[in-house]
């Protein structure tokens, strides 16, 4: 659909959180706690985080959790019975303060687990998401969004974006049918836009680093360059802060938990970075050293995803390199192997 | 009113050689204690890995007696010394991560002291039933795992 | 699943009278697993075992698990029973529902209960059951017995009669020990050396027995019926196989001031000695310390004298390796050294000696010729002050414990000093008379009553001189702690009987555990007072604690067929319940990260270092490695193991874990 | 203080006294990061100053760097001690390492276990005070309280491990938690699974902690975890006299005992 | 089925458990519900995730041919978790399947022609669907020889079957133990499997070559055909990673671009030349 664009004074927000809360009691907006900003359910627009770059983990929690029923039993003698949970009511949800990389990381999520066979569960609770973000008026050293395909202002993914412009006042963009359903719970508090707004100058600054097209060719030509991932991935210490922080990483693993009684299937955030995620039983590990999983990581997003579903894996929000705790900078990274 | 009703579940760890024999003592001698508490044989403390009083909690255990051989009556000679260290840590650990250690009882029960093992139950089971069960496991174990609504973020 | 069997025993109405055996049967069937589940009346009984060995066959079951009495009683029926019925025994295992449930708990539904929750518990741990095996190991039917003294000549007699070999190490040039510094032994007051002589003379003649004196044990490896020990043969400079032993070379030796140890320096000897003349091997020694020729670089007169050019003085220490199935401690005892009694004078006066010196004086055979007389001036001691627990029972010399033979010998040197002293007054100062023991109390009250010994109960607090007497200050606690002061001519001191210097270091080369005194641990001290900790080692003797003669001997012969017994089968067989380290294929080779923080841990030394090495020989893990001969099963390195690369056959964690689920859930 | 090391660095690595030299580096926006030096050029890209308080020492086992030579490190005082905790856990060898660390402003360099024992027994190795106030804070609370503080920071955790990966100590190639036979630890990252993790983990660190700190400075979401360790510390010291990271021959704690061990909670 | 949940398995029962070796055992599965037997078909080469409720679940190849229907049948190792669990069940339990996938054999394109499969150790399952689907089709095929090996001959898998197929006058059996696994009664050859195949000196006219078995045979078998004169696209073999979801979404069983769950587990020698050594 076309996008309808509105302005909205900023002062209306509360307002429009409490609209929002009123008809989604599953409201979520980035809340502030220590050093940490999460995306939390909000009892109103107080506990929203007022100044913050990104929520610390990404959104994908939301469509995809950490942990995730699949399946259910029971065990009695000579009896199990099983049971897929019920996927389809979900609870429709509100991510609300998103920010445009966030949303945006959802086509990558969407491409793995909706495509070939769908993923119900995925597939269900996206479905159930409603996506209104801010775009971007400030970066850090880690965004490289724009190097990526993305900019600060993309409307990718989103419902709603709000951009603030001068004046106190906030550029709405209504994208999809469902934003539009959205806004009428608000739109008393919308005016028309009269005159053109150039949204791109009330965004964050951030620079172009590289060409992702040089890096998507250079990295499919460089599996064998034993000597580049080991250099860059030397101080990696195989955690898997990046990849559970990551909107876009989708690797999961499947475990049973039970107590003798009854049990459950979970799906579970796995990374490749953790020397156990390809470890055959017999001992044999296909990727048996850090650098050999870190070719994996950028392969996958930078090679493997864009030949086979088309997308690239990254969104360019910086967060691994934010978690990481060794401060690997995936930009730079990058940056390396688009200059080869 | 509702402790009182209250009977709470108690598993006890012992050693084969000192405790376990103490207790078929208290049997022999027909000594009475309650029957909340389950014992589970172990060679020695040595071997009780604190992992399993771990999990002991998380399914449901509302108290844990966990007894072996007087120091120096280990029949391995020093188990219960190198059981009895790890103890002050573990308990240091868990009561610094707010896991009541009052709920552990820890004890020396040698096979002569049949009289002892049912002391130490009954006064245990008695102690237990005063903290009242122990609420704190249940809420985290069980609605992750086994409900029906959605407890995802 | 596994097929697994539940069979209640009612034991009689002993399980029954309070427990719905019917009901815990009938419940225990519809567990996983279980296909077959049963309740009789007397399940240890021959019909009882029979059905549950039908029941294996018919049911195809590969578990069973017997509700009954403690396992301590009856695994092993049971256990039995399932083999003879083609089932691996380790995959039995018993819920203990009369001790632990009927006996201590009223005719109720919980106790109905609890009785089932065992039956599932062991249910959920049996079906983690392996398959386990019996150990054997093989045996070598040598035994090394550490010390010549009278426990060990005991010891190595008794076992060398049963038809096996023997190596006996002696540290001093002779066997003998401290027995054959003795006069008399109470309470029979015969002469110490014409017992014991012949048996020394026993040891060296028994074809069994290959005797080692001047040496020690260097180290000690492997585990029952497989050591490796090391024995270092210190050098005695002579050729014992040239060597006639006529001493002619010790007459001859220009040093002949040297303070005798054997007479405990009441007597020389010369630098080239024998320690006495009944001494076994009869042959003689070069104490290098002392010997001109090593000292100064000149002397060589033994090596002229010799008629059979036996001496050696570029003889160097022998380092020997044997084998051995079982290892005797007989190391003894050491008396306390005088300078813990400053304020009783020893050292300072030299008419203040200990016990053994006394017995040395009283000795046909020492250097008095059993006259007793002072060492000061030879004169005849007229009076005598015996101090009992000197050093013993004096938490303020760190010797906690009673010395146990000092009240007996007490009363033997006043006795002895009487019988050869006749117008002479023996005292003696005591805490408490300990004589428990055959002829022991009659035997001090004869010493008392006969020899007129007088008796004061008290502590001396010090001695000292004044006009050529040892005044012995004290107090009468029977008078009311009256001070008592006697001036006497001689005084003797029932030192303290201490451990060895080196039993420390011999501890530790054996790896066997000592007590705080440093003498040796028994692995228990009632039920295995010769067993050590380390299977395959034994003790006795007074390296344990002071003991007297029949004590040590007992002991000795107790041990000797602790030993016999071992050799009596050519394998040793052993319960399967022993800890291994996980192994898997390269390139994991184990989970055990080799950290080795469980080596300190095991009270057993069984665990060891394997290396894993490449093609080329190099070194490329170490990880650790169970003996399952010296392994006994207590699984603290299984507790302690982080990455749980260990466990314990028998109790493994799986099977401790689903034990602990099965008990909580449901 | 960095040109001092630079210059170093530089000398050892063309005397080929090493291979490889672990360093502290200028990360993103004033970060400290670890950086590989294996040439004396690359030498030039290290530094250090008042920030550089990292301890590298998790990288002594790590295969690939292994794989590089012989190593040396600049060395902070708990990389130091990690060294002799790693050495009394047979993990590395006497002469194996070259360490560089500052004594009073002057740069030293010694792969000498004894050496290196000496400058740590000069040094005060007592918690931060503000983790002490941390841990004092925790200890005056009710059990109750304590539990919901820490339920609170179980629920955060996601996971990824990095507090294992940080630690100089968790360097087991099969970590208890991936063990799944049984599973001890829940797989998943939920509230039982995360308690059940961090537990296990602070009981595995006791008496082998040195309070480096990185567990918790790694943290992506900012778990105080150093203080379930930390606060084993004092009572292991107190307890057992023992005092980890300092003796390459040190017998740890939990492998010994002393008769006269506490037990007045026994019954 | 519109919200068919992808991860929930056909609730299996099992009809005969045989003993093959050492912690080797194979599984005949039946389907609990006769609907899910009538809906559900495969083909050789393919695998499924085989699980038992409460412990997880694990990755095999069908070990049956899709020539015979109403059940399937896998072969595994008791190894694991997942692996010991199921070792434990007895006939008549419930587990889970999940399946099939991966792609097949392309046993159509081989009519007509000679086969030779080699396989090693506890890799002749997957050898054993296509084994058998060709001898149940056997006039499509020429000659057909089977070259399988195991470390010992108590490790040889399917004995029986071995057995039925020496017998055969239409298949060529050689078996052989590696060097100190045979035993004073063993028959077959000694030594290993690339040896073997070497002094077979197999004709590569008109042939295919099915190789399967761990990495090191593989690695070592691909000289011996290439020697021979067998051509990259004569040579066939199926992959084993890591696995977890079978729908080529978990992320860990890819070798470079390839998902092995996907686009494998069957590789020819051809499509395996072109991908990174990740196996």
């Amino acid at each position: 659909m076309e996008p309808i664009i509105k302005i909205i004074k900023s002062a209306s927000l509360a307002t429009i959180v409490d609209k929002l809360k009123g008809r989604y009691p599953r409201l979520y907006a980035p809340v502030k706690k220590q050093e940490l900003v999460e995306l939390e359910v909000i009892n109103g627009f107080n506990d929203i985080a007022q100044d913050y770059l990104l929520t610390t983990q990404s959104v994908k929690k939301l469509a995809f959790p950490r942990v995730e029923k699949i399946l259910d039993y029971t065990l009695q003698k000579g009896n199990i019975q099983q049971q897929s949970p019920d996927t389809s009511n979900f609870p429709e949800t509100v991510l609300f303060g998103i920010r445009p990389c966030d949303a945006s990381g959802f086509r990558s999520l969407t491409a793995i687990f909706n495509g070939d066979k769908p993923d119900e569960f995925y597939k269900s609770r996206y479905e159930k998401l409603i996506i209104i973000s801010f775009a971007c008026n400030k970066a850090d050293a880690y965004c490289f969004c724009t190097s990526v395909g993305g900019n600060p202002g993309n409307t990718e993914g989103s419902d709603i974006q709000f951009t603030p412009v001068d004046n106190d006042e906030m550029l709405v963009e209504i994208l999809t049918e469902k934003g539009k359903a959205v806004a009428d719970l608000f739109s008393d508090l919308l005016s028309d836009c009269d005159k053109p707004v150039d949204k791109q100058a009330y965004l964050a600054n951030v620079p172009v680093v590289f060409d992702v097209n040089k890096v998507i060719d250079n990295t499919t030509k460089s599996f064998n360059n034993e000597m580049l991932w080991i250099n860059q991935s030397l101080r990696c210490i195989g955690c898997g802060a990046c990849a559970f922080v990551c909107p876009t990483c989708a690797c999961f693993d499947i475990q049973d938990e039970q107590n003798m009684k009854q049990g459950a299937r979970l799906r579970l955030w796995d990374s490749c970075g953790f020397s156990l995620f390809t470890l055959h039983t017999s001992g044999h590990n296909p990727r048996h050293i850090q650098s050999h999983r870190w070719r994996q990581r950028l392969m996958h997003k930078f090679s493997y995803m864009p030949e086979q579903l088309k997308v690239v894996g990254c969104e360019g929000c910086g967060r691994c390199s934010r978690a990481c705790p060794v401060d690997m900078n995936i930009k730079e990274h990058l940056l390396q192997i688009a200059e080869l | 009113m509702e402790n009182q009703e209250f009977e709470p579940k108690i598993v006890a760890f012992v050693c084969n050689w000192c405790t376990y024999a103490g207790a078929d003592l208290t049997g022999t001698s027909r000594i009475k204690y309650g029957a909340n508490v389950k014992i589970i044989r172990f060679p020695c403390t040595g071997r009780i890995d604190f992992m399993l009083l771990m999990k002991a909690f998380e399914n449901g255990a509302d108290g844990i007696i966990i007894s072996g051989c007087h120091p120096n009556d280990c029949h391995y000679s020093t188990g219960n010394f190198h059981a009895r260290r790890r103890w002050v840590v573990f308990r240091n650990l868990l009561n610094f991560s707010g896991i009541d250690t009052e709920r552990i009882q820890f004890s020396w029960v040698s096979a002569a002291e049949g009289f002892k093992w049912a002391d130490v139950v009954n006064n245990t089971i008695e102690k237990v039933r005063a903290l009242g069960p122990y609420e704190n496991y249940k809420k985290i174990n069980v609605p992750t795992l086994f409900a029906k609504e959605d407890n995802n973020e | 699943m596994a097929r697994v069997g539940v069979f209640v025993c009612h034991c009689g109405e002993n399980i029954s009278a309070t427990v719905d055996c019917e009901k815990v049967a009938k419940e225990s069937g519809d567990l996983n697993s279980v296909v077959f589940s049963t309740d009789y009346k007397y399940m240890c009984s021959d019909p009882g075992q029979t059905l549950i060995k039908e029941a294996i066959k018919e049911h195809k079951l590969d578990r069973v698990v017997v509700a009954a009495c403690s396992p301590r009683m009856h695994e092993p029926t049971f256990r039995k029973a399932c083999s003879e019925a083609g089932m691996n025994p380790y995959l039995c295992e018993m819920a203990n529902i009369r001790e632990h449930c009927s006996w201590v708990h009223p005719k109720s539904e919980e106790t109905t209960a609890k009785a089932g929750d065992l039956v599932r518990t062991i249910v959920e741990k049996v079906k983690k059951n392996k398959p386990l095996q019996a150990i054997k190991v093989p045996i070598t039917k040598t035994a090394i017995v550490i010390g010549g003294g009278v426990a060990g000549i005991q010891s190595a007699l008794d076992i060398a009669n049963c038809g096996h070999k023997v190596i006996m190490v002696e540290k001093q040039p002779s066997i003998g020990g401290h027995m054959s510094q003795l006069s008399e032994t109470f309470p029979t007051l015969d002469c110490s050396q014409c017992i014991l002589t012949p048996r020394m003379v026993e040891v060296a003649q028994h074809p069994n027995i290959t005797l080692y004196t001047y040496a020690e044990i260097e180290s000690v490896d492997g585990f029952i019926g497989n050591f490796k020990v090391k024995i270092r043969r210190k050098s005695k400079s002579l050729d014992e196989n040239l060597c006639t032993g006529c001493g002619l070379c010790t007459t001859k030796c220009p040093k002949k001031k040297i303070p005798n140890e054997f007479e405990r320096g009441l007597g020389n000897r010369t630098a080239i000695y024998v320690p006495f003349p009944q001494a076994v091997p009869n042959k003689p020694v070069i104490d290098r310390e002392n010997c001109n020729y090593y000292q100064k670089g000149t002397c060589k007169v033994c090596e002229k004298v010799c008629p059979v050019q036996a001496i050696r003085f570029d003889q160097e220490d022998q380092i020997i390796e044997v084998e051995a199935g079982a290892l005797v401690v007989c190391t003894g005892f050491d008396v306390l050294k005088p300078n813990f009694f400053p304020e009783y004078g020893y050292g300072k006066y030299k008419d203040v000696i200990d016990g053994l010196q006394f017995e040395r004086l009283a000795s046909a055979s020492g250097p008095t010729k059993g006259e007793i007389r002072r060492p000061s001036d030879g004169e005849i001691p007229k009076k005598i002050v015996f101090i009992a627990c000197a050093g013993s029972r004096d938490p303020a010399k760190g010797i906690e414990y009673c010395s146990k033979i000092c009240c007996m010998y007490t009363a033997k040197h006043a006795m002895l000093y009487k019988h050869k002293v006749h117008d002479g007054t023996p005292y003696v100062f005591y805490m408490d008379i300990r004589a428990g023991g055959k002829m022991y109390e009659e035997f001090v009250r004869r010493a008392i009553v006969e020899d007129d010994t007088k008796y004061i109960r008290g502590r001396v607090s010090t001695v000292f001189e004044r006009n050529g007497k040892l005044i012995v200050r004290g107090a009468d606690t029977l008078m009311g702690a009256q001070p008592v002061e006697i001036e006497a001519d001689m005084v003797v001191l029932a030192s303290a009987g201490v451990s060895n210097p080196d039993s420390e270091e011999l501890a530790q080369r054996l790896h066997v555990s000592y007590d705080a005194y440093k003498f040796f641990a028994e692995a228990h001290p009632k039920l295995k007072p010769v067993e050590t900790n380390t299977a395959g080692i034994f003790l006795a003797g007074a390296c344990q604690a002071p003991k007297d003669i029949p004590e040590s001997v007992a002991a000795a012969s107790g041990a000797a067929v602790k030993v016999a017994a071992l050799f009596s089968n050519s394998e040793l067989t052993r319960e399967p319940v022993v800890a291994e380290v996980n192994r898997q294929a390269p390139p994991v080779f184990s989970t055990c990260t080799g950290c080795f923080l469980c080596e300190k841990v095991c009270p057993y030394q069984a665990i060891e270092r394997e290396e894993i090495k490449d093609r080329n020989g190099n070194v490329i893990k170490t990880l650790a490695r169970i003996n399952k001969g010296l392994c006994q099963g207590c699984g603290t390195c299984v507790a302690l193991c982080r990455v749980k690369a260990i466990d314990l056959h028998g109790f493994s964690n799986q099977q401790m874990y689903s034990e602990v689920m099965a008990l909580l859930n449901f | 203080m960095s040109d001092i090391l630079i210059n170093k660095v530089k000398q050892l690595l063309s005397d080929k006294a090493i291979d490889i030299f672990i360093g502290h580096g200028e990360g993103t926006g004033g970060r400290i990061r670890p950086i590989f030096v294996r040439t004396p050029e690359d030498a030039e890209q290290l530094i250090f100053n008042e920030n550089c308080k990292q301890s590298w020492a998790n990288y002594l086992l790590k295969p690939e760097v292994k794989a590089a030579g012989k190593i040396g490190m600049m060395a902070t005082k708990h990389a130091l001690r990690a060294m002799m905790q790693l050495a009394s856990e047979f993990q590395i060898k006497d002469n194996e390492v070259l360490a560089l660390y500052w004594d009073n402003n002057e740069l030293k360099s010694s792969a000498d276990f004894k050496e290196i024992e000496a400058y740590l027994a000069s040094q005060n190795h007592d918690i931060l005070p503000h983790e002490q106030e941390m841990i004092d804070k925790l200890n005056a609370m009710t059990t109750q309280e304590r539990w919901d503080f820490w339920q609170k920071e179980y629920e955060k955790c996601i996971k990824c491990y990095a507090c294992r990966s940080a630690c100089p100590m968790c360097y087991c190639h099969h970590c208890a938690a991936e063990g799944n036979q049984p599973q001890w630890i829940p797989v998943a990252s939920h509230q039982l699974g995360n308690m059940d993790w961090h537990l296990m983990r602070a009981m595995h660190l006791s008496g082998r902690c040195i309070n480096c700190g990185a567990c918790a400075k790694v943290c992506p979401m900012h778990i105080p975890l150093n203080l379930l360790t930390y606060n084993l510390i004092t009572p292991i010291q107190q307890e057992f006299g023992a005092i980890a990271g300092m003796k390459h021959d040190a017998t740890y704690a939990l492998s010994t005992f002393k008769t006269e061990d506490k037990e007045n909670f026994i019954l | 089925m519109e919200n068919k949940n992808i991860y929930e398995p056909y609730m299996m029962r099992i009809a005969k458990i045989t003993d093959e070796a050492p912690f080797v055992k194979t599984f005949r599965l039946e389907f609990v519900n006769p609907q899910d037997a009538e809906n559900f078909s495969f083909h050789t080469g393919q695998f499924g995730e085989y699980s038992v409720y409460g412990e997880g679940e694990s990755t095999f190849c069908i070990a049956s041919p899709h020539t015979r229907k109403g059940y399937i049948e896998c072969t595994f190792r008791q190894a694991g978790r997942v692996t010991g669990e199921l070792a434990s069940l007895e006939v008549g339990d419930s587990m889970g399947f999940r399946g099939p996938y991966g792609n097949i054999f392309p046993v159509e394109e081989w009519k007509g022609k000679n086969l030779l499969f080699i396989a090693g150790g506890i890799a002749l399952p997957p050898m054993r669907s296509v084994i058998w689907t060709c001898l149940d089709t056997r006039e499509n095929f020429k000659d057909v020889t089977i070259l399988y090996g195991a470390k010992s001959v108590n490790d040889l898998v399917y004995k029986h079957e071995l057995k039925e197929w020496e017998e055969r006058p239409d298949v060529k059996l050689v078996t052989t133990v590696d060097p100190g696994g045979e035993t004073p009664e063993w028959k077959g050859e000694v030594g290993f499997v690339p040896t073997v195949l070497d002094n077979m000196k197999p004709n590569p006219e008109n042939t295919i070559a099915i190789v399967c078995g761990p990495p090191v045979m593989i690695k070592f078998t691909f000289p011996v055909l290439e020697k021979a004169g067998f051509k990259d696209e004569q040579i066939y073999t199926t992959l084993e990673n890591r696995m977890k979801c079978g729908l080529g979404k978990c992320g860990r069983c890819n070798v470079g671009k390839v998902f092995v769950c996907k686009d494998g587990p069957v590789f020819s020698r051809t499509q395996l030349k072109e991908l990174p050594d990740e196996y």
